[in-house]
């Protein structure tokens, strides 16, 4: 990897930090701060993977292995996530007595 | 360096599968016996630290989806505590990682080009960088522990939210000043952990309960990287040491691109935990 | 066919000791389970029982027929294609190795089946999950390591008693750790989660007496955690109510408290004979002194312990955990009177 | 497989077998616990593992001896409690998962695929000494006041009870990692050290099973990490995530365990499958039947088994939705393994049938396995579950699964290579008898439990009511059976290390690498590395020798 590319990479990156503090502090209303803010993480970190760890001129392989775990990790979250609707709101209001 | 980073790599071809005799590599001192080749043995290496890589994924993917189940099911708690964290700091820290990052894909750069001197140079602004980050946690953490804003049980913070500067930016007039009146004697022998608060000034909102959970998962997440910080500085200056006695060459620079990696990939997780745990809306 | 087997288990009993062990918490006797008269299942006393059995019984077929048909192909191939010896340096028949009509066979013909039985166990599972809106309601609630059963009349027991042939919703809850209402022959069973409630339904279809478990692990006396479910008739699941209603009240004070006592747990907890066990005995407690965290010596009287069962966390008798669940909203206040008479009898 | 230089080098009469082999190449106890050969640190496994396998069936005995009455029959209620979380701690984590890939995997995995060791042996030795560290902490546990949670440490009963949950935690902690380092290790092996002519679809079977295996253990086991990690945690500071008092939810936790859990019995059930694809066409002398089919519905069990997790949830109040979606992949589980079966079976057809003692244990496993599969599918159809979960129905279906199924592959798998492993023959005899009474044992242990299962006992009783007692005692007497029979076995396996060295290198004729050693093997394993011309299961090359004991390789014009 030239050095000039990696440099490049490296100044997004620091100018996508910047932009991800300063949205915060507008309110675009529900969760459309949270979804910018998680795809300027997943833009960064899209630049780490490819760039930073060579992903881009390594073995596929790699990039299938790598790719592997984070669908796990989403088929994980999102299998968990679905069963939210099942918790209940009223836990905070029962008050649960802790035996030993 | 070119196209690839094993490019640099001119090897007998690995693919002959011709052994050296009796698996005894004499010519060269870092290859094991049961690799034919030190090109052979770097892929597999890469291919086991990738492999590495997944488990870390994973085993930060368990707290990840932690954080997502009681953050829909109590977004509250995340809004009214995550003014006592200093997104200034958090910012530093991040921009910390951004740059140690680049130094290590550098530090790969010049171990596969033989550049021995801007090697070491990267290595140490690594490791510098790496410091650097913890430093600023433990100022953080040391200006929490300070203001018994702890985890769990032993949540107890001095100041309630709206009285911290950050909440008062946020909200300007909501953060009206406390006046003695609006304090009126905080409710005797209840545990003060939870529950007990004292009354919000107009327009604030009160504390919500189970706000020490939020400072769990936080401790709990930036805790268990910064561990992962702690092994890659190790990591680093082992590299170091090596580096200096030259060790590294365009054949053989395995181990700097496996620890290079590895700080990637903490990077990484950083990229995420700053904006889940410092910018909340 | 295993029963013929039984004595060999009763020779292995006779070698070690046997002891009756306790008995189940809040119920005089253990349960009885009915005689059933299938080998496999319970008897079936509600709605669910037989499409329930049904698929069991498919299940059980489609097993016994792949089972035996393995058994028998295995058996005979081991005879049929036997080598004499090693030395005779037999060759395999026949090298055939792949087949793909054969492979599409045994994989198409167990989806069929799995795609049925899944297909029926989803219909029943959402039948079960999804209680009619019409139906009598009752809470229970699990505690270590009892259960409560609370009905719309007022009345708490701890005997699920239900009418025959009505829809009959229960709500669940748990004050401390899982638990897990099971009732075999009704083929229901939900866990009772701290921190929120869960649900189960049925209809009773036969009249009778039924064992309940706790069939989530939760310490102890799990195995102790019974209870049973009495099914009435209509006139005399209200002849029940009525009385146990009219039993309350017209029950002398102390004898209502000793009831209490029993069915809501204390026993646990409190012994009677002065030996302490999780909190302190109520022998000789009236008029005594007790030292209180924090405050020193306190003369126990009516309010103290009205307050120790209604706010235990206010004054902790000294060298025991503060670990005693208050009984605010649970019990009526005629019963923390009787309560109070009741230990007031225990010299 | 051919390899020119095999038949020349490293095939030895055993006459002249040579002094210098892996087992004498060092000497002494520090030799072995610096080791990094790969068959050393099998061995290291293959003890400690045994030795586990011992507390843990000793715990199994006195589970059963206290259920032989309904009331107190030797011990109290929370030993009793300790016993069982105990017993499953023990046999799950230190015996099952790590039985077949760390310690017969360790030792055949390099030999099979032809390699001189795995690809990072010092990471294989690390996760021996892991697993050791493991064990320390699960019997420090032990000893300061036994964990009584049960091997599932559901909450929130396993923050709050009083026992020493946090050493059992950090050892199954550390556990996981012995096995992460195994699979990650392997799955580098087969990637990257396989010969010239080992492609994907030469390598035996056993290959692909630990191949899939390491992939489950290199994704599904950090989940159980950091589920351990939380949980101490939890314990320590109280961080709420769980805690229903706090606002968390305990069915969350069941959500991580099972994560890990679910996947964790393909981690125990796929290498035995493995071991039932080498020893069955061997011992039937005939190629394996639809060995792609076999190799991928390993891959896809592997893959499959990640998205099932919610079939132990089925009445935690679960939401509908989840539970229905879990339970569609639970069956589909059922269709590669249903293709296993059968072509295990199709393989026999017209072979030529050994029925030496490896194959009755595979006999024994493919009936034993198929009732505790199918028992597997009664469990998955999400009505009948709801009847039958958490009672002894249950425990029949995982023991026979795991003890019927994973154990004795393990031990098909301990009898077919221990004349490769050591040297030396076992007693035919004596194998056969103790088989047999191990079938015995078994079915007449968990089968009664399936009847107490569906007649409504619950799991984990301490007391039970009367009318269960008849079948609690014939169970009882089974585990008893299974007891004299594990303890005829030890005898005579150990009685056989006594003996002189005698074992050909190919007792049975197979065609894999690793007969293609010497018994035991040279130290580097290959002298040269082999060149592999053909499939693994090709056996018109090899004809006995009855001087030797063992098959030799016709020579190549036919003489
Ligand atoms: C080696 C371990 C192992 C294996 C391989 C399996 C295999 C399977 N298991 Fe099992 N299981 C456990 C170990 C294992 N299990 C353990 C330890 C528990 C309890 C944990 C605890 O709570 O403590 C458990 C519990 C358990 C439950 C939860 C029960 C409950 O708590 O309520 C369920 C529910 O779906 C289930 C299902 C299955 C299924 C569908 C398979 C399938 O993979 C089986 C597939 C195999 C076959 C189907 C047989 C071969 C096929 C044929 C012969 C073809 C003909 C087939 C048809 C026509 C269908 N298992
Ligand atoms: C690998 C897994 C495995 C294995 C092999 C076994 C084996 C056995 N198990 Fe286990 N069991 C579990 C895993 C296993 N179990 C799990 C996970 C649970 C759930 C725990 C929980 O609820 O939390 C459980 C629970 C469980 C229960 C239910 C307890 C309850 O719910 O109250 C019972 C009761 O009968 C039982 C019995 C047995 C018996 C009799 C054996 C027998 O097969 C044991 C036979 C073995 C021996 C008798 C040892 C003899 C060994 C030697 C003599 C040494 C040989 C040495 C050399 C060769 C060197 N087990
Ligand atoms: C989970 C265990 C538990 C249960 C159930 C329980 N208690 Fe207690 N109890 C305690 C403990 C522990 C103490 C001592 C600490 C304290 O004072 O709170 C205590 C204290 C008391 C005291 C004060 C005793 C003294 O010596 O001053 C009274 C009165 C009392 N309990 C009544 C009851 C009654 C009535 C019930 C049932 C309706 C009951 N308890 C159920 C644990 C329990
Ligand atoms: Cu309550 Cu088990
Ligand atoms: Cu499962």
């Amino acid at each position: 990897m030239p050095v000039r590319l990696l440099v490049l990479v490296w100044a997004v990156l620091m100018v996508l930090t910047v932009v991800t503090v300063a949205v915060t502090s507008i309110d675009l209303g529900g969760q459309a701060n949270l979804v910018i803010a998680m795809a300027i993480a997943t833009i960064k970190a899209g630049l780490v993977v490819t760039y930073f760890m060579h992903l881009r001129w390594d073995r596929p392989f790699h990039t299938l292995v790598f790719a592997g775990s984070l669908l796990f990790v989403s088929l994980f979250i999102s299998m968990t996530l679905l069963d939210k609707s099942e918790y209940e709101a009223d836990i905070d209001e029962m008050s649960v007595q802790k035996g030993q | 360096m070119a196209q690839s980073t094993a490019e640099p790599l001119a090897d007998h071809a690995a693919s002959s599968g011709v052994h050296g005799h009796d698996g005894v590599h004499g010519e060269n001192p870092f290859l094991a016996h049961h690799f034919d080749t030190p090109r052979h043995q770097f892929e597999s290496g890469k291919l086991g630290i990738w492999l590495f890589l997944v488990t870390e994924v994973l085993f930060f993917g368990g707290l990840f989806c932690a954080y997502a189940i009681y953050r829909s099911l109590h977004p509250e708690i995340f809004v009214w505590a995550h003014y006592y964290l200093d997104t200034f700091w958090g910012a530093v820290n991040t921009g910390v990682l951004i740059v140690s990052s680049l130094t290590a894909a550098w530090a790969v750069r010049n171990a596969q080009l033989g550049e021995q001197k801007k090697l070491v140079v990267n290595i140490i602004i690594t490791i510098a960088l790496a410091f650097c980050f913890l430093c600023v946690k433990y100022v953080e953490y040391s200006h929490k522990f300070h203001e018994n804003v702890l985890p769990g049980r032993h949540f107890n913070p001095t100041h309630e939210a709206w009285e911290l500067e950050s909440y008062k930016k946020a909200h300007g007039e909501a953060a009206l000043p406390v006046t003695p009146e609006m304090h009126p004697a905080p409710a005797p022998a209840a545990p003060a952990a939870d529950g007990v608060a004292k009354q919000p000034p107009p327009g604030a909102p009160p504390r919500p309960r189970h706000v020490s959970v939020f400072f769990s998962i936080y401790f709990f997440m930036t805790g268990l990287h910064g561990i992962h910080v702690v092994a890659g500085i190790i990591t680093w200056l082992w590299i170091l040491r090596r580096a200096l006695r030259g060790e590294f060459g365009p054949k053989h620079f395995g181990a700097v691109d496996y620890a290079a990696l590895y700080w990637h990939l903490v990077d990484l997780i950083w990229i995420y935990l700053f904006p889940l745990l410092y910018l909340i809306h | 066919m295993l029963d013929m087997l039984l004595p060999l288990g009763q020779l292995a009993a006779g070698l070690v000791s046997s002891q009756p062990g306790p008995l189940p918490s809040a119920l005089p006797e253990p349960p009885k389970v009915p005689d059933s008269p299938w080998f496999w299942m319970p008897r079936s006393a509600s709605n669910f029982a037989d499409p329930i059995d049904g698929t069991f019984s498919f299940l059980v077929w489609v097993s016994l027929i792949s089972t035996l048909g393995i058994a028998l192909a295995m058996a005979y191939f081991c005879w049929r294609y036997r080598a004499t010896s090693r030395d005779a340096n037999e060759a395999a028949e026949s090298q055939v190795d792949h087949s793909n009509v054969l492979e599409i066979t045994w994989s198409v013909i167990p989806l069929f089946i799995v795609i049925g039985v899944f297909v029926v166990g989803f219909k029943q599972y959402v039948d079960l999950r999804t209680a009619p809106r019409a139906a009598y309601e009752v809470h229970a609630t699990g505690q270590r390591w009892k259960w409560g059963f609370e009905y719309p009349e007022g009345l708490t027991h701890p005997e699920l008693h239900v009418p025959v042939n009505r829809n009959v919703r229960i709500m669940i809850q748990s004050v401390d750790v899982l638990h897990s209402l099971s009732i075999p022959e009704f083929r229901v069973k939900m866990d009772a989660v701290p921190g929120r409630y869960t649900e189960l339904w049925f209809r009773a279809t036969e009249e009778g007496t039924f064992p309940i478990y706790c069939a989530e692990y939760c310490g102890t006396a799990h195995s102790d955690m019974l209870s049973q479910v009495v099914v009435h008739t209509p006139e005399g699941f209200a002849a029940w109510v009525a009385e146990e209603i009219r039993k309350i009240e017209m029950m002398p004070l102390p004898e209502l408290g000793q009831l209490t006592f029993n069915q809501s747990g204390c026993a646990t907890c409190h012994s009677l004979d002065g030996s302490a066990k999780v909190g302190p005995s109520f022998q000789g407690l009236f008029g005594r002194q007790e030292k209180i965290i924090n405050l020193g010596a306190v003369n126990v009287d009516e309010n103290y312990l009205r307050e120790s069962i209604l706010e235990p966390q206010a004054k902790i008798v000294e060298g025991f955990p503060p670990s005693m669940p208050t009984f605010k909203g649970q019990l009526s206040d005629r019963r923390i009177s009787g309560l109070i008479e009741y230990i007031k009898t225990i010299k | 497989m051919t390899s020119p230089s095999a038949t020349a080098d490293d095939i030895v009469a055993p006459a002249e077998r040579a002094s210098d082999n892996y087992l004498t190449h060092e000497k002494g106890i520090l030799s072995w616990l610096t080791t990094l050969d790969h068959k050393r640190i099998g061995v290291m496994y293959l003890m400690c593992v045994m030795s586990a396998f011992l507390l843990g069936g000793v715990f199994a005995l006195l589970v059963r001896t206290e259920l032989l009455t309904p009331g107190r029959t030797i011990v109290d209620h929370d030993t009793y409690n300790q016993l069982f979380t105990l017993h499953g701690a023990v046999m799950v984590f230190l015996v099952i998962i790590p039985g077949i890939p760390a310690a017969l995997g360790n030792f055949i995995l390099p030999l099979q695929l032809g390699a001189k060791d795995v690809a990072f042996p010092r990471l294989n030795l690390a996760s021996w000494y892991l697993w050791v560290i493991g064990a320390l902490c699960m019997v420090l546990s032990l000893v300061i006041n036994a964990a009584d949670t049960g091997w599932t440490f559901y909450t929130p009963y396993s923050t709050t009870t009083t026992t020493s949950v946090i050493p059992a935690l950090t050892g199954a902690f550390i556990l996981g990692f012995s096995s992460i380092f195994t699979g990650m290790n392997f799955i580098t092996t087969i990637h990257k050290l396989r010969p010239p002519g080992m492609t994907w679809f030469r390598m035996p079977l056993f290959l692909w099973a630990l191949y899939s295996t390491a992939v489950i253990q290199v994704l599904a086991t950090p989940v159980l990490a950091i589920t351990l990690l939380m949980l101490i945690v939890e314990r320590v500071v109280g961080i709420g995530i769980f805690d229903p008092a706090l606002g968390g939810d305990p069915v969350l936790f069941q959500h991580f365990f099972w994560f890990y859990s679910h996947p964790a019995v393909y981690i125990m059930i796929v290498p035995a499958f493995g071991v039932m694809g080498d020893i069955i066409p061997t011992f039937s002398r005939k190629r394996i039947f639809g060995y792609k089919f076999i190799a991928l519905s390993s891959v896809a069990i592997a893959i499959l088994g990640f998205l099932v997790w919610g079939h132990h949830m089925f009445t935690s109040g679960q939401s509908v939705v989840s539970a229905t979606i879990f339970s569609a992949i639970s069956f589909l589980i059922a269709i590669p393994t249903a293709i296993k079966v059968f072509n295990w079976l199709a393989t026999m057809y017209k072979g030529k049938i050994h029925l030496d003692t490896p194959m009755l244990y595979c006999l024994f496993f493919l009936w034993v396995f198929t009732i505790g599969g199918l028992t597997g599918v009664f469990l998955g159809v999400m009505s009948v579950d709801v009847h039958l979960h958490d009672t002894y129905f249950v425990v029949a279906h995982f023991h026979y699964v795991m003890m019927g199924g994973s154990i004795t592959a393990f031990l098909a798998g301990m009898h077919y290579w221990w004349p490769k492993m050591f040297g030396r023959m076992y007693d035919e005899k004596w194998g056969r008898i103790s088989c047999g009474l191990l079938f015995v044992g078994l079915n007449l242990t968990f089968f009664p439990q399936f009847v107490l299962g569906t007649r409504g006992m619950p799991r984990r009783y301490y007391n039970y009511l009367e009318e269960f007692q008849g079948l609690h005692q014939l169970s009882t007497v089974g585990a008893y059976l299974m007891g004299l029979a594990f303890l005829t076995t030890a005898a005579y396996l150990l009685g056989s290390l006594r003996k002189r060295a005698d074992a050909p290198a190919n007792p049975w004729g197979a065609n894999t690498l690793e007969w293609q050693t010497p018994s035991p093997p040279a130290y580097y394993n290959f002298h040269n590395p082999p060149v592999v011309t053909e499939g693994p299961y090709e056996y018109a090359d090899w004809v006995y020798n009855k001087r030797t004991g063992g098959y030799e390789r016709k020579a190549a014009d036919g003489r």
